[in-house]
């Protein structure tokens, strides 16, 4: 099975090129993607089986690609603990998004599962990617079926909103990709492996610039404050397979980019740009509840929910330590699924009212019970309630950055956890409670078996990583601590350690102050 | 007995789970009802069974940690599916499973014929679990899943009907403003963890081992900071002060409701917790104070509150917040087996007075639909006489009125007088003791004044109903008045567990049982406390009499007030309110406290929100990528009318950019 | 005084010898054969361009006709380049000409000439073979660009481009004239040695002389501020030769001007290092700017080949080897990208050219998915997104930037691309985002247009997904 | 100093003459102004020791070329033109042509003639003869380029045929 | 003594004024005699160059200048006589159907 990895991320380029010469016969081509995508899933279950929890790369293939020129760039996979629940993130979210339009895309159904598979190649080409070269063409490659999907499948305004998505996450990936170059050159002959990369010594000056150039890249597709005015647009026009997959992965492209990339290659940056990263974060965080609140579109609500969550993620990221990076880990997956819920549900109401305003809406407790129960669900995850999925990794970030340097922003960064449930309670309230008044949610269906079936795996889900996360940090730790010695190297040799451990006396009676001068980076 | 601690939690779990997927299809009240209720009982009898051998055991073998299962290992972060046994929590469970066994069994008549019968019991069942977890976790972890959890049922039973606005809008105010209090909760839990960790190398949340590293932490400072956190996180669960402007709101879910989280046991979670901790909390003595001015600050604010409300539930709602005042008063001034003893008796009778509000309700609510009238079932102007109606209602009702107006012999009057009498007493607060016991002494007495003021206007007087209607009053069934009538034992007899030294003394010594229960857990405590106890008032038992007489006669001249004004001169009320009408609306609109924080939270926030989405969002941010793209647009719109057509204009171009380069190579 | 013959080494001429001869033959034909179909004259003239092309020898360098050729792997893979680029316009051209009632024989023959003429260009080691070869190429484009003579769009072109070429050919030899006056040589090789002199490299003369060459080769290659021309030529022109002036004469224009500059004028590499970074800059802007806003796809196309080629000047600047290569290997992609779009550009258009607005594309994605999704193909890889030719060209151009050190270059390349992105997308907004005005039903996929669409295709992603053998034949082609 | 006197007189006529090709407004006259400035040219050419050259300019240039542009002219009954709202066009050239002016004068009289000096001195054209120096070169060490040539006209021949025939 | 130079200028001055012909005329055919005023100041540059050096290139330079010339020349103005006939002109502002 040393080929599991290519396996999986090819299949679904095999489902595209048999659903290319299929007859356009729509439940045959839906039941093919469906099937390519569950076999996919099956597939990539087996990883998390034969996955030890140890920090090297495991499942690698290495495999000379290009070799021209001064370049030599491979074919170069391989998954830790890190990208391995992404990847299966990704695998498992598919199907789902391909169920969930099983019935609102109704035209042009072939190209509309080529693009979700053509996808799927990408997401899981960039997860898996060690290669700086080969992640950048699967990040690349990524764009363009995400563009059809919202341009073609979207809303009213999905061309600005396509064009939008397209050409912001273009500017900045390819800066990131003229700081690839300078990054490969400033190694000296080789080829694009990135633990290569590692450890490479560059001095701060360039670090600086490489950093912002990598994460301006990230940093639009996190998306982080002030970047982030696409996400918005491309939530609300997508069809909501377009706006799961956008959520519960895409997004994690960019945060998976910093701990894969921005932080470990460059420490010494990652180190003097932490405060603010983690403004910005701390700002999305409140500004994107605050926007969230007064939003009267619920696709858009959740999108901006999106924009805070991620500041968590980001926030935990940043820490660098093996709490926040293991709650920003979970968080994302977190976010995954119970963003994408959002959006499967939001999906849910608008096929059947084609609207989003939350105005329209009103009472549906009464008509649509089970709709009810798994949306409060969902909300809940989404706030983060705990015995939920959102509660640990939202309470790792806030916990990891609480002991790191960031302890002032993630009591600020706390403050989302209050607003996140004023946005989400609202909105909630708004949507299911109160009269039903409007004649046309009178006639509501409640949920429908196939609509029950996306969610229950969401469900069951949200509350396994709830009440029993050990084995997905588990399977992270000894990467994550990899990672942040990589991403610590230069600052421990740099810093002069503060006395640790400064000795505890009692205290006298009396009120003395916050003892000064704790060893903040005592670790 | 002990080991088999989890399963208090899981059947209501198990009763939740059922019901709640299958409820709808069960359909039958009575089995699901019988479910429900069941698995709160079955609960009851575990945590009788483990107090029994708790008794069995000898003090110090009453502390056990049971580990469920890891939970979240990151680290050196570590939390486990744990609970803990020992003294507090036992008593914690006995009364949540108790009296939520009384509550789930009323439920049963009260709820009967309500569209969603079974989501009121699941969602009950799914309380009473959050509830045990929080007072069972062995650390705070899991006492943060039952602490959120709590607020998650508390909001759900609120929002039980949901087609009303006004439910809704109550719903997810205790939310949200539980949230606050948990962001609190939670930065607390941080400053403690990381303070503990990287000074003292100690890294846990768990209750036991933080006890026993308690040692490390400093007198104030870091402690100071972390234990207010943690009381912003109580303050907003036992809607203190400033966060307590939900409660009253939260009347909007069924009565039962009321009766069990709103009043008996979620609310107390702030006061539990600080007892779980006292051995943190009580090293800051400034912490210690606050809790102190601000429980004493909400007795009495809930209680002017309380005299004016016309709905009988909300009057019971500042009067439950004023008692929790009490508690947290008791906890402030070190006072903590007092604290969680009031909390215990004020579980017994404010539950059984919520509940018969509610019988009265119930019957009210039958005899207007019966009438086809729309009057308001709950305010009391529309009740009045009932006692003869209703006896057992009224009976039980007054019991419990008795006991919380603090009349002697009743639980009420053991546990607030231990209480005011430890506020005096107590070593801490210096001069502010004797402050702490006058607004606490006050307190009392508006206690007794509006408690007596909704008795003589429920059952007193004539009756004010509809007419038609009153015929159809009569007394609830059974199934209501059990419960009633349990708790209105309990709440006459419940406070001789924990007799009053002087008087346990005046019979033969017996004990003061509930501190001796208790006296483990907090031993630690006031160890710490001593060291800087300054000397408080004398421990003089003559003092103690006095203050205890004058308690019981503040109560009484409470009661003599609201006879007077309420059942002798009835115009009184009215005069009064003609007179100091300002006064009056001040106090009817709970001193516009909700308006202020519209005004200064949620009005800002929303025009904030506005503003940034609208001014900032829409016209800054993606103005700016607009722009950009308006001005990458515009330039193309004006660079190509650079493509003239013309060949002598394109030459031109030409010539031009030779000549720019040569000059430029030339000149440079 | 003998007479002595140079070493007529006719290797180094052989696939411009066959091909002219070829040529000469159709004339003929052309004139004995009385035949309104002119197909058969396309399909023998491909014949000859396959001939040719096995007669591109690899992996020698030989100098023939006293220096004035030379053939070595960089004319070669040039040469490439062009037969590549003649053969498909080739194929799109009688389906077009017959559409346009100017079927007239004698185009084949000059667009071989054409040819013939880059190839010169390419392989030139004398600026006199150089401006000879360029003004062959110039002379048959003059004509190709106004072929079809009954239409006053295409006599525009023509016209404009003979105009304006002419006005650049002045430039192009007062440079050759000062760069031959201050070395005495006209010889590529001899004014490198030359230049070692230091009085000649520091001659303004010499310097003067490399900047009007500059600006003649800049004309070729489009480059801002010489790129006024493109946008109304390539619009004027018949299709097939808009794809053919904007692949050929590019590639040809960037040959010769590598040539010269790189091998004849190594002294003053700062200066036009510095002068290319500028005329980069300049031309990518300007070609994507411009070209954002226009409707007409050809013109727009017209100011996409001007941004190209300031991406292939951003490699240029860098003169280092993936630079370099990676002009010749994005030149390469560019032909298959550029003319594969004209060539649906070709079929799509109506009579007199018409229908060749963006909004006609209005659904094509719908009518004609597969011409659409190759439409598309070549777009994203003009876009320079993965996995595509066109990523890796641009790739090793923006590295071979980067690599010299000129970062700033590398940026405002890449920021032009992502400019770029947009008026691609529009094409594919109207494409498959927007609903159908009418059918396509004119739309005739002659074999020969397939043909070159599936070359075309294959062209772009082969080279996108297993980019290695080109790439090294590219950086074995280093002049 | 008479060689500079003739080469004044010879330089003067053909710039003024070039003036004259730009400012005249009848083509024709442009046409035969410019044939002016061709001959002066083809005299400085003898001035500067080649005389195959000259006359070459004036068989091909003044011959050929200029006959084909007057024919074309007459053919095409080419008006005077009209001079209208072309002032800022001529401002824009003149100001072109000034600085195009100033720079190449200003560098050409900086620059010395710095490339290798070859043999071919005057006297040795003298003695061979400047035709049969031209044929040898042109045969020998040009060949390539003069076959090109050939290329080049006979594209223009079938070009200008295909262009301008009245019915292919 | 002449120098190089006076030829040098001559021409320098030739080709600006060729340049500014072209920049300023409207009619293509007197545009296209100012380009060949333009070859014509470069042929005096070659030829000048040709005699100080001592060299014959410039000369053979020159030859196939005037052939391209020629060449030019002829297709140039069957251009012209095309666009002509369609449009009944040759002013360069006529030649602007193609513009933005």
């Amino acid at each position: 099975m040393d080929y599991i990895l290519s396996l999986i991320t090819f299949i679904p380029l095999a489902g595209v090129l048999l659903l290319l010469v299929m007859p356009r016969n729509n439940a045959l081509l839906r039941g093919v993607a469906l099937a390519v995508s569950l076999i996919t899933f099956i597939a990539s279950i087996s990883l998390i089986c034969e996955f030890k929890s140890i920090a090297d790369y495991q499942f690698v293939e290495n495999i000379p690609w290009i070799a021209a020129g001064s370049f030599r760039m491979n074919y170069h996979v391989g998954i830790d603990g890190i990208s391995l629940w992404l990847v299966i993130l990704t695998t498992f979210i598919m199907p789902i998004a391909i169920l969930s339009t099983w019935t609102a895309v109704e035209e042009k159904v072939k190209e509309y599962m080529i693009c979700l598979l053509l996808l799927q190649v990408g997401m899981l080409g960039a997860f898996i990617s060690l290669d700086l070269f080969l992640f950048y063409i699967f990040w690349e490659l990524m764009l363009i079926p995400m563009y059809f999907i919202i341009g073609i499948w979207g809303g009213k305004n999905r061309i600005y909103a396509a064009v939008k998505f397209f050409i912001y996450t273009m500017v900045g990936s390819l800066l990131m990709l003229v700081a690839i170059m300078y990054l490969y050159f400033k190694a000296g002959a080789g080829d694009f492996d990135i633990s290569r990369f590692y450890g490479l010594g560059l001095d701060p000056g360039t670090q600086t610039w490489l950093f912002l150039a990598f994460a301006l890249a990230f940093a639009i597709k996190v998306p982080m404050f002030p970047f982030h005015t696409w996400l918005p647009d491309a939530h609300t026009e997508a069809p909501t397979a377009g706006s799961v997959i956008l959520a519960a992965v895409l997004l994690k492209m960019g945060t998976y980019g910093f701990v894969r990339f921005a932080m470990p290659l460059f420490p010494d940056a990652t180190a003097r740009f932490t405060p603010l990263i983690a403004t910005l974060s701390v700002i999305g965080i409140v500004y994107a509840s605050l926007v969230a609140m007064m939003q009267e579109d619920v696709k858009k609500l959740v999108a901006y929910s999106s924009v805070a969550h991620l500041g968590f993620v980001m926030i935990g990221l940043f820490a660098l330590n093996q709490q926040g990076i293991a709650g920003g880990m979970l968080q994302m997956i977190n976010h995954g699924i119970s963003t994408g819920a959002l959006f499967l549900i939001v999906g849910f109401i608008y096929e059947r009212r084609h609207t989003r305003l939350i105005s329209d809406f009103g009472g549906l407790s009464k008509q649509m019970p089970i709709f009810a129960t798994i949306f409060m669900i969902v909300t809940f995850s989404s706030v983060g309630l705990p015995g939920t999925n959102g509660f640990v990794g939202e309470f790792l970030v806030l916990l990891g950055g609480f002991e790191s340097k960031l302890r002032l922003w993630t009591i600020l960064a706390s403050s989302g956890v209050i607003l996140s449930a004023v946005y989400m309670l609202w909105m909630f309230q708004r949507v299911m409670f109160g009269e039903l008044s409007n004649p046309k949610n009178q006639v509501l269906k409640d949920l429908n078996g196939r609509e029950i079936a996306i969610m229950t795996p969401l469900i069951i889900m949200i509350f396994v990583m709830g009440i029993y996360p050990k084995p997905f940090i588990d399977k992270m730790t000894p990467s994550i601590e990899k990672l942040i010695v990589q991403s610590k190297q230069k600052q421990v040799a740099s810093v002069v350690l503060p006395p640790m451990n400064m000795a505890i006396q009692e205290m006298p009676a009396g009120h003395p102050a916050l003892p000064t001068g704790h060893p903040v980076e005592a670790k | 007995m002990f080991d088999n601690v989890w399963l208090i939690p899981l059947f209501p779990l198990l009763g939740f789970l059922i019901n709640g997927l299958f409820g709808k299809k069960i359909k039958n009240e009575a089995v699901i009802g019988g479910i429900g209720t069941l698995a709160i009982f079955g609960s009851f009898l575990v945590s009788c069974g483990i107090l029994m051998e708790m008794i069995s055991r000898t003090p110090e073998n009453r502390v056990f940690e049971k580990v469920l299962f890891p939970w979240i290992h990151c680290g050196n972060f570590k939390a486990d599916m744990a609970f803990l046994l020992d003294p507090l929590s036992v008593v914690m469970i006995m009364v949540v499973t108790g009296v939520g066994s009384l509550i789930h069994l009323y439920s049963i008549g009260y709820m009967h014929g309500e569209e969603g019968f079974y989501r009121f019991f699941s969602y009950l069942n799914l309380f009473c679990m959050s509830m045990l977890l929080l007072v069972l976790g062995s650390n705070m972890l899991v006492m943060f899943i039952g602490w959120e959890g709590v607020g998650l049922c508390s909001y759900l039973l609120i929002g039980y009907y949901f087609h009303k606005k006004s439910a809704g809008d109550a719903a997810k105010k205790a939310f949200v403003m539980n949230r606050v209090g948990d962001f609190g909760f939670l930065v607390g839990l941080f400053t403690l963890y990381w303070w503990l960790g990287d000074n003292a190398n100690v890294w846990t949340i768990n209750f036991m081992e933080i006890k026993k590293a308690a040692h490390l932490l400093p007198y104030g400072g870091v402690v100071t900071v972390a234990t207010l956190c943690f009381f912003v996180g109580a303050t907003g669960k036992s809607a203190q002060i400033p966060l307590f402007t939900w409660l009253p709101d939260a009347m909007e879910g069924p009565t039962p409701v009321s009766a069990l989280i709103h009043a008996a046991t979620m609310v107390t979670a702030g006061v539990y917790m600080i007892g779980r901790m006292s051995f943190v909390f009580i090293k800051s003595p400034d912490t210690m104070m606050v809790i102190a001015v601000v429980g004493a600050a909400t007795a009495i604010f809930a209680a002017t509150i309380g005299t004016a409300q016309n709905d009988i539930k909300r009057v019971l709602a500042y009067s439950t917040v004023s008692q929790l005042g009490f508690m947290f008063l008791a906890m402030g001034t070190g006072a903590f087996a007092a604290g969680i003893f009031h909390l215990m008796t004020h579980a017994f009778f404010k539950a059984c007075l919520f509940l018969g509000s509610g019988s009265v309700i119930h019957a009210m609510h039958y005899a207007l639909h019966h009438a086809h009238s729309h009057d308001d079932a709950q305010d009391m102007r529309n009740m009045g006489g009932l006692r003869k109606s209703m006896p057992i209602t009224f009976i039980t009702f007054l019991v419990s009125t008795i006991a919380i107006a603090g009349i002697p012999g009743f639980s009420g009057f053991f546990s607030k007088d231990e209480i005011l009498w430890q506020a005096f007493s107590n070593p801490y607060h210096g001069n502010l003791n004797i402050v702490l016991w006058g607004i606490g002494a006050i307190a009392a007495c508006f206690t007794a004044f509006y408690m007596f003021r909704l008795v003589f206007m429920t059952f007193y007087g004539d009756c004010r109903i509809n007419a038609k209607a009153k015929g159809h009053l009569h007394e609830s069934p059974l199934v209501i008045t059990i419960p009633l009538m349990v708790l209105g034992f309990l709440a006459a007899v419940g406070g001789y567990i924990g007799l009053p030294k002087l008087i346990g003394e005046l019979f033969g010594g017996i004990p003061n049982y509930f501190e001796l229960w208790l006296e483990p857990v907090f031993e630690q405590a006031q160890e710490y406390g001593h060291h800087y106890a300054a000397s408080g008032a004398p421990h003089n038992a003559a003092l103690e009499w006095g203050l205890m007489g004058g308690s019981v006669v503040i109560a009484l001249v409470g009661i003599t007030i609201a006879f007077t004004m309420y059942i002798k001169n009835r115009d009184l009320p009215g005069k009064f309110t003609s007179t100091f009408p300002a006064l009056h609306r001040a106090v009817y609109n709970k001193w516009y406290i909700d308006e202020l924080y519209d005004f200064l939270f949620v009005n800002p926030c929303k025009s904030l929100g506005n503003f940034l989405w609208k001014g900032f969002d829409v016209l800054v941010v993606d103005g700016i990528v607009n722009g950009v793209a308006a001005v990458v647009k515009g330039g193309s719109g004006a660079f190509r009318y650079t493509a003239t057509g013309y060949v002598h204009n394109y030459a031109f171009v030409m010539a031009a950019g030779t000549v720019a380069i040569l000059g430029y190579y030339i000149f440079r | 005084m003998e007479l002595a013959l140079p070493q007529m080494n006719f290797l180094t001429i052989m696939p411009e010898t066959v091909l002219s001869v070829v040529a000469m033959a159709l004339l003929l034909v052309n004139v004995l054969v009385k035949s309104k179909e002119k197909a058969y004259l396309g399909y023998l003239s491909l014949a000859g361009l396959v001939g040719a092309l096995f007669t591109i020898p690899w992996g020698q360098k030989i100098s023939g006709f006293e220096e004035m050729v030379l053939q070595d792997n960089f004319s070669s893979f040039f040469s490439v380049i062009f037969i590549l680029c003649a053969v498909m316009t080739i194929l799109i051209c009688d389906g077009y000409f017959k559409k346009e009632g100017c079927n007239h024989g004698e185009l084949y023959p000059l667009i071989l000439f054409a040819t013939v003429g880059m190839m010169f260009m390419a392989k030139a080691t004398d600026l006199m073979t150089v401006f000879l070869g360029l003004e062959i190429l110039s002379v048959a484009l003059y004509v190709l660009a106004g072929f079809n003579r009954d239409n006053v769009k295409s006599n525009e072109a023509g016209l404009k481009y003979f105009l304006l070429g002419a006005f650049s050919t002045g430039f192009l030899l007062y440079g050759m004239a000062l760069i031959y006056g201050a070395t005495g040589t006209t010889k590529i090789a001899k004014i490198a040695l030359a230049a070692q002199n230091g009085a000649v490299s520091g001659n303004m003369m010499f310097l003067v002389g490399m900047l009007l060459m500059a600006t003649g080769f800049s004309f070729k290659i489009a480059a801002a501020p010489f790129h006024m021309w493109t946008p109304d030529v390539y619009e004027g022109a018949p299709t097939p030769i808009t794809a053919f002036m904007s692949a050929g004469p590019k590639a040809a224009g960037f040959a010769a001007f590598l040539r010269v500059f790189i091998i004849a004028l190594p002294s003053l590499t700062v200066q036009w290092s510095d002068l290319l970074w500028i005329l980069a800059v300049l031309t990518m802007t300007t070609g994507n700017i411009i070209a954002l806003s226009q409707d007409n796809i050809k013109r727009m196309l017209a100011y996409s080949s001007i941004a190209h080629a300031g991406y292939a000047l951003v490699g240029f600047t860098a003169h280092n080897a993936s630079g370099v290569s990676g002009i010749l290997f994005y030149l390469l992609s560019y032909t298959f990208m550029n003319i594969g779009a004209f060539a649906i550009i070709t079929i799509i258009g109506k009579k007199g050219e018409a229908n060749n607005n963006v909004q006609d594309y209005a659904g094509l994605g719908v009518k004609r998915p597969v011409l659409a999704l190759c439409l598309a193909i070549f777009l994203f890889s003009l876009a320079g997104i993965p996995p595509t030719a066109g990523f890796i060209g641009k790739f090793y151009l923006f590295a071979g930037a980067v690599q010299q050190g000129y970062i700033w270059l590398a940026i405002i390349g890449v920021l032009n691309s992502a400019a770029s992105v947009y008026y691609y997308l529009r094409v594919m907004v109207y494409m498959y985002m927007k609903t159908p005005e009418e059918d396509f039903n004119w739309v005739k996929l002659t074999p020969a247009v397939a043909l070159c669409i599936i070359i075309a295709v294959a062209g772009v992603l082969i080279p996108g997904i297993i980019p290695n053998s080109v790439l090294n034949l590219a950086a074995i082609s280093l002049p | 100093m008479p060689e500079i006197l003739f080469f004044s007189l010879v330089a003067g006529v053909a710039i003024i003459s070039s003036i004259l090709v730009v400012a005249m407004r009848n083509p024709i006259n442009c046409a035969l102004s410019l044939i002016m400035s061709f001959f002066c040219m083809a005299t400085l050419y003898v001035m500067l020791d080649a005389p195959f050259m000259a006359a070459t300019q004036v068989i091909v240039y003044a011959g050929a070329i200029m006959v084909l542009i007057v024919f074309v002219i007459m053919l095409l009954n080419m008006r005077t033109e009209t001079s209208k709202n072309y002032v800022h066009g001529v401002l824009v050239g003149c100001i072109v042509a000034v600085l195009t002016l100033f720079v190449i004068s200003g560098f050409l009289t900086k620059s010395p003639l710095t490339g290798a000096t070859g043999s071919m001195t005057p006297e040795l054209i003298t003695k061979v003869g400047h035709t049969e120096l031209i044929g040898r070169a042109m045969f020998s060490q040009f060949l390539l380029p003069f076959e090109i040539t050939s290329i080049l006209l006979l594209v223009a021949i079938v070009g200008s045929v295909i262009l301008a025939k009245r019915k292919l | 003594m002449l120098s190089l130079h006076h030829y040098l200028i001559l021409s320098g001055i030739l080709f600006s004024i060729g340049a500014l012909g072209v920049l300023i005329r409207r009619n293509a055919i007197v545009i296209f005699m100012c380009i060949e005023l333009m070859l014509n100041a470069v042929n005096l540059t070659f030829i000048a160059f040709s005699r100080y050096l001592g060299n014959i290139d410039g000369q053979i330079f020159v030859f196939f200048v005037m052939t391209v010339a020629a060449a030019e020349a002829a297709v140039g103005l069957a251009l012209m006589i095309a666009f002509y006939k369609n449009r009944g002109s040759i002013d360069v502002e006529d030649i602007n159907l193609m513009k933005l």
